[in-house]
């Protein structure tokens, strides 16, 4: 693993091919939807609602509450706050939810109105009608950002609406976990599990494990079902401590301590034997308790897949596409069991980690930047849009990170903490496994090719 | 000036939908205004980029920021015999800085310069869409520049998501095509039997189905609008003597105003059901006929009809007792309503709604004929009442696209994808037999049952009455005789129900310290 | 979902080609492996050992203890029960073991000794340098049986050698668990956490949760390392209830109800929504506790998960080859989805579990069976040797059962109970959709075969 | 009678591997008595169904009860460049039945006419076990009689387990070859430079990294017994000029007694490792120019080697500076000790042990004379001496077989796959640079580090000093200016380590109610 930072650069292209990242008010609506009861507003058209709404829908398999204030030409030209009125009242009174998440869209950036004070003066003029739902607002132009930086600007317009300022007693339980947005829902789960295993409470905010698990109710809910209670966060200044998950969640966890003046430990990422030491030691030195026998089995369950689970590793060429905190955390993971992460591609080039991962370089691009660099891998490692660049290259294609439309239950696979790590190391093995052909005789004739590329790949030492 | 930009985007001619429409109700026109809060459905862009994007052999750039394609490309089934290029996606991703320092034509430009480069397309749509026609960029020019300069067609297609609705979109495709494509391009085979299709979108390549009909008639397609369409073909589409509009709303508006340019007689058809498959075939030879092609292409077409529907009702005729009295709900608009009506009630099925939400007056008529009770119809459902009438049981199957998916799952109700993201052809005479057996195969699931079964306890997790009762002592006969022999005799298959005798775990409950030991099943 | 009795028919061959069934013993020492610190003795020759051992190291990817009383032509000849006492002294000295449990092989099964006075006579010797070690015997020849009908032996032997006779005292949070050879230790691991969730304490026999589940020890540890304690296995009949899971397990539930009068119920399968309502609702009323929050909504997620994923199986062809209980288990899986179970091949025939497998026939047979049966079929079901039939006839392979040695973590996959089922549904459906390719024009051509067989696959009716 | 049919089993002649035999140690035999209760390794059956399995046109049929075959096949690595009936498992699959009715002869037979109608294997191998020796089945005659019957070779095999160890069978296999095999097919287009290679398995194709080698220098192999080996040509082996010998114990009584027979001339050599390549083809080319080859086959095989060596010699230089000084186990046996020690001992790499348990005296004296250390040359090691001898850091890697792998997992010590099962080649020259570039992948895995670092706590989960230190405050320089800017400075490499004040916890922990709050970290 290299400790030498890495070289980060964007490419120069005007013509963005197939594109990695989703939309900043994707993310921002994602992480509304980590609240109970909320429902997300794009102030925007119709159709910007339409496809992230649908596309959620395909990652998730699930109805997706999010709503638009159905923005028209019009009121692209006259201005918006009208129909961001309407919109508020109509889900107020239809819905009744406990938090309405207004995200701004390209569109009403561009045209660049006061949302904050007209807003304020939605709610100067409706207070009573409105009463019992928090309206938060976050401003996530398209033209900027991915996933991320929505969900991270989502989280923060959570906490700064709704989490009162000024210092509070706090319950030596209680701790805030503010995850990233790149943890599954079952990532959740393991944390929440991991957390309350030293006798401490959590409070997981956004919490989507509630709300995109994926399960059946017994009647219509046409808000998010499950997710952090609005009371809980209110509450969050009492906490004893802080876990932010992935850079992204720096930002909300300043904000909350700004507000609070709970501290927070930040994690870069939760995958990998070392950084969940770090993190139950946390809990351990918080809780003052000592490591439950569970979690230290999960620990040398992990150590034996990565024993076993490195065979497979060693020698591997390694792409990987991905939102900048999960693009870390999978190089991470792939350079620690000893692959060569020789792609590494990011949705966004904002985040800072971008310097830390372990790759030679960098690149802040597409899907196409991707193709064009992974060719010779043995491994590609991206969302489902990486699909084809899979068939086309003819390399195995691990799925990771949003969307994943094109197989179930990607919710439900563990990527952090021991035992998503060990998951990871099984995966990946067992890809690499089922694409091992034996080799022919013409690939081994030492006289194929009397180069340095001996037998079908370069044999010299690759470090 | 942004304003009159806007403005200009919506200068079109009337809504050829219109035609279609009662007098009273051409005043509507086409987009009605949508609830703040309250809306459902895509946009123009949606619209636009849907009729045009199976052209195979052309790139599709989408002009403006990220999520107009960044969240929607790759979700649609079409099939291409040919080049891949339509599959991937081209957008000038447009950053703040862009469109703070206004150089969003220029990156355009560049971009078109990038793509005739790397991809060597036939062709290139551009796409323009909220952010790119509120500013003002003069999409037009650009194209006709870059066309110039490399060389290759760059058609500019304005489709702003904030114009309308999808429907809009399909127009507004419509009229690129018109005004930059058809006609640009004279073939060297031009024959008397050559027909268009229009709004057939080849998903799962069913139009494939098809076309060797077509063939074995003699009927060339010369071009087949979008599905599996290659930009020259298209080019080309004047030439043809007939026109069938398969998707009417889609693109009815463009073969009027080819009727009208070039006199090529259309109509609306369908290939979905047997009878409309063979109607369609029918309309195609004697209109073909009408304009010049052999007099026996009809008798050949009305032999092949015999031989293909005889084949099909004796593929059906399994489905027919399996299927009869179960009660649809067809979720979905356009000419796929009347068609699939039309051929599953052929097989006994019922319907118990239709939506008509996009289909033309002319179909909606269609469908209130066959469905007899305009109830039926409805125009478009909000997901709380759609969950509601599945819930309460009302339909055997609802058929829809991937939006209400869902809503029908977790109503807990069989649901088939008819729309882009299946993966199943339901053209022709054989893709009927396809619907057909899709929907028996969702139908006859034991899944229903065992999800609809409620779990043997309450919401509180408490037993209920009914499950006690499923516990019996294991069987002392059995005990008493446990070599294999008797274990093997034919009262097994019901020696293997769960068996515990509550009695016995009563007593031992009673002799719990501090449990409610006899409260089981009703505390 | 048939109700009707599956025809079971045995193939007729001289020859079995490619065997689907492992070794009776090996089935016995896996179970044996199941208690802590136990030591598996073969009484054989040493090959028999050293293949049973190599293979099961091959699937758990760890160091199997297993000893052998090495036989050598002499002994063959003579008669073993010096061997056997030699090797009993020698594992007591070595490794002190709190369990040995004697396997015989076919080798002295032939010369037909008698193992059991044997036994006793060695007892009788050397009871004093013996204190301390558990030895039981299972008569396990590999000339009849397979992994189940050993393990199924092996459990018996274990209760019938150290569970006393007679009815005691008992406990009313205690309840035993007698699981099947089919089920995984993930398998163990979440029954256990179910049982514990309503305040309940399993005893489960045998336990390879602890022992096989992977993990990495500080030190050498020559006997088993982990699994069911020995005194608590004595103090069995002190449970409220049985639950056994599998038919397989029927022989040592009757035992145990012989011995101690502890009633039991028998769980065919324990995979599924409806096997596993049941399981819980036995649980709710043995515990006299509602069911909690977190079962529910692990049921609440596998509802989604079938409806989700039922798509893929609907209309599919489905070929399984396994051992009785767990062919039984998967074919009701993929029959309650909608797949059609069109071969189902078992690897012993002795099972009446056999004639409730949802498929027209069941053929007790090998793989070979298996390949000429499952041309046709969308996906093939078992352990790893059904690689070649995956690739001769190009149909993807999804592996279950033992052996499964070509890819990792296969003890870690849930099978069982609400989230094992999920699992399963989403494994199924992402091999479907991993492996859909898009039909061609000349697959999809009307003309292409004027047959009934029109699109590549019979369209009529197959119901 | 049971009792004379093992004895007969028995009744081979003097084990080969004595010639190479010290005078004293001769006297000891070929099986040492194990220890019941203590004993570890294959049996004669296995051993003999490994020499010849990788014939890979013939079917290997396995008479005996299901465990010998069912638990053992489709478990190694030979590659085969054409028939796979090879990798098919046959076996008679004795039940309870077959042994107490004494049809177990019958049943054979029947097999193996199912056997060759179905599969159409060029032959038949059949290899007695364990029970059918002990009940006394007469394979001979089986074989005889289907051999005849069938019209295809159908050799009986002498291997029952119980006979001895792994080697033994080995020799077992090589006898029924020279029984009933070699000697048997007179192919028509012998020349003077056919060679025969015994004991060589082609695992992961290696095979094929060497016979190019020998095809350029027009030596034509014969056949290579057992890897990719088909019938026809083992049956030809006798026509060959030299034999070499791979794997020393497996074949070697083979090659002796063909020289015996034939005339034919052997050698031991091997194909691990550079030295070791060139000196076998410098012997090939020797003793066939001895026996009538081209006398220019000698320098066209010096210039090979010349280039060959200087090729692959560069490719692994950049190994040397990595891998020099790094610690060796090598836990296998055979010729592959010397050769592999060889070729590691020329880059630097040192050997803290190798197992001769498989090696003949001569091979164990090359090893001593390379070790130059009798200490390092154990004869096998129990698990337990094993785990504590890598345990204790003494090697870099091991390198072994699969049945040790574990252990040295388990101990945290890199391992690599040199026996049947692995992936990737070794032999040759290009094989030489795949096996030192495998141990460079294995121990530079950062793996290693990562699992050795012991948990921040201790066996009962309390937190070691270590630990907390490495907790510090989350920087307020940084949490007071949380500009972008600010926080993408250099630095930021270091304010991602996890940062938590213990005394800010320390603090709130106090007002823990009854927590002992200050006991962290050594309670």
């Amino acid at each position: 693993m290299t400790d030498a930072l890495s070289k980060v650069t964007h490419t120069q292209k005007a013509a963005t091919v197939n594109p990695l990242k989703s939309s900043q008010p994707l993310g921002a609506a994602l992480a509304f939807l980590g609240v109970a009861n909320a429902m997300p507003l794009f102030h925007g058209t119709q159709g910007c609602t339409s496809f992230a709404l649908v596309l959620i829908g395909r990652h998730y398999k699930e109805v997706i509450p999010i709503q638009t204030t159905a923005m028209d030409e019009v009121a692209a030209i006259l201005g918006g706050a009208d129909h961001l009125e309407e919109a508020i009242l109509n889900l107020k009174k239809r819905t009744n939810p406990a938090l309405i998440g207004v995200c701004t869209t390209a569109l009403v950036e561009t045209r660049g109105e006061d949302f904050a004070g007209e807003l304020k003066l939605i709610h100067e003029r409706r207070g009573n009608e409105l009463a019992g739902t928090e309206i938060v607002l976050a401003q996530t132009p398209d033209f900027a950002g991915s996933i991320e930086e929505g969900w991270s600007k989502a989280t923060t317009a959570i906490i700064e609406g709704v989490v009162p300022k000024g210092e509070t007693r706090v319950s030596p339980e209680r701790i805030n976990i503010l995850p990233g947005s790149h943890l599954t829902v079952a990532d959740l789960e393991a944390i929440r599990d991991t957390v309350e295993a030293f006798g401490l409470e959590p409070t997981i905010l956004p919490d989507i494990s509630g709300s995109l698990d994926g399960k059946v109710a017994e009647r219509w809910i046409p808000t998010s079902n499950g997710g952090v209670a609005v009371e809980d966060i209110r509450t969050m200044g009492g906490a004893v401590h802080t876990i932010a998950i992935g850079e992204q969640m720096r930002r909300p966890a300043e904000a909350l301590k700004a507000r609070t003046k709970v501290p927070y430990t930040l994690f870069d990422t939760l995958t990998g034997l070392a950084a969940t030491d770090r993190f139950v030691a946390l809990l351990a030195e918080i809780s003052g308790r000592p490591v439950p026998a569970r979690v230290r089995r999960a620990r040398a369950q992990l150590e034996d897949a990565m024993l076993d689970g490195h065979f497979h590793f060693g020698g591997k060429r390694v792409a990987i596409a991905a939102e900048p905190d999960l693009l870390y955390a999978m190089a991470r993971f792939f350079a620690g069991l000893g692959a060569e992460v020789s792609c590494a591609v990011s949705a966004s080039g904002a985040s800072p980690i971008l310097e830390a991962v372990p790759a030679a370089d960098v690149v802040v691009g597409d899907l196409d930047d991707f193709e064009t660099r992974a060719e010779g891998c043995d491994l590609l490692v991206t969302h489902s849009h990486g699909r084809q660049a899979s068939e086309r290259l003819g390399i195995p294609l691990m799925h990771i990170g949003f969307p994943i439309f094109d197989r179930l239950g990607a919710q439900h696979r563990h990527t952090a903490l021991y035992e998503g790590t060990r998951d990871l190391v099984f995966e990946v093995a067992n890809i690499v496994q089922a694409h091992h052909v034996p080799r022919t005789p013409a690939e081994l004739d030492p006289f194929r090719d009397h180069g340095d590329t001996h037998v079908g790949r370069p044999q010299t030492a690759a470090h | 000036m942004l304003k009159d930009k806007i403005k200009a985007a919506f200068d079109e001619p009337a809504c050829p939908t219109n035609r279609a429409k009662a007098a009273g109700e051409r005043a509507k026109g086409c987009s009605k205004p949508l609830t703040p809060g309250a809306a459902a459905g895509g946009c123009a862009y949606d619209g636009a980029k849907i009729s045009l994007q199976p052209i195979t052999d052309a790139a599709h750039l989408v002009h403006g920021p990220l999520a107009c394609e960044g969240n929607s490309w790759d979700n649609r089934g079409s099939g291409s015999s040919g080049s891949d290029i339509w599959r991937r996606s081209f957008t000038t991703d447009l950053t703040e800085l862009d469109i703070v320092t206004g150089t969003g034509e220029k990156k355009l430009y560049k971009a078109i310069r990038e793509i005739s480069t790397r991809f060597k397309p036939a062709a290139v749509f551009v796409y323009s869409t909220c952010v790119t026609a509120l500013i003002g960029d003069d999409i037009d020019a650009v194209c006709k520049h870059a066309s110039a300069k490399y060389g290759l067609p760059v058609i500019p297609v304005h489709s702003p998501g904030f114009a309308g609705s999808k429907n809009l979109g399909n127009k507004l495709a419509g009229n690129a095509l018109l005004d930059h494509v058809i006609g640009t391009h004279q073939p060297d085979d031009v024959s008397p039997t050559d027909v268009v299709i229009l709004g057939e979108f080849n998903l799962a390549g069913e139009f494939w189905m098809v076309k060797p009909l077509l063939d074995k008639l003699g009927i060339r397609v010369r071009t087949c609008v979008p599905g599996d369409a290659r930009y020259l073909d298209v080019a080309a589409a004047h030439t043809a003597n007939v026109t069938m509009v398969v998707c009417s709303t889609a693109l009815i508006g463009l073969a009027r105003r080819m009727e009208e340019r070039w006199g090529i007689p259309y109509f609306e058809g369908s290939f979905y059901g047997i009878t409309d498959t063979s109607e369609s075939l029918r309309r195609l030879a004697r209109l073909l006929v009408e304009r010049g092609a052999p007099a026996d292409l009809v008798e050949r077409t009305e032999a092949l009809i015999a031989a293909e529907e005889a084949r099909a009702w004796a593929r059906l005729e399994p489905y027919r007792a399996r299927l009869a009295g179960k009660r649809v709900l067809l979720n979905t608009g356009g000419v796929k309503s009347w068609s699939i009506v039309a051929a599953l009630m052929e097989l006994g099925m019922e319907f118990v709604g239709t939506s008509v939400k996009k289909s033309t007056v002319e179909d909606k008529m269609r469908v209130q004929i066959l469905l007899r009770e305009e109830a039926h119809a409805f125009e478009g459902m909000a997901p709380r009442d759609l969950y509601a009438q599945l819930k309460g049981g009302d339909a055997d199957i609802m058929l829809s696209g991937g939006r209400t998916q869902f809503i029908a799952l977790k109503a807990r109700v069989p649901w088939l994808d008819i729309n882009q993201e299946r993966i199943h052809p339901y053209a022709g005479y054989d893709g009927t037999v396809e619907l057909v057996r899709q929907i028996d195969i969702s139908i006859s699931n034991p899944v229903w049952d065992e999800v609809r079964a409620p779990a043997p306890w309450d919401t509180e997790g408490r037993l209920t009455d009914r499950h006690v009762s499923h516990f019996t002592m294991d069987d002392d006969a059995d005990a008493a005789d446990p070599t294999f022999a008797a274990r093997h005799r034919r009262k097994f298959a019901n020696s293997r129900v769960d068996n515990t005798d509550p009695e016995y775990l009563a007593h031992h409950r009673k002799k719990f310290a501090g449990h409610a030991a006899d409260d089981i099943g009703d505390d």
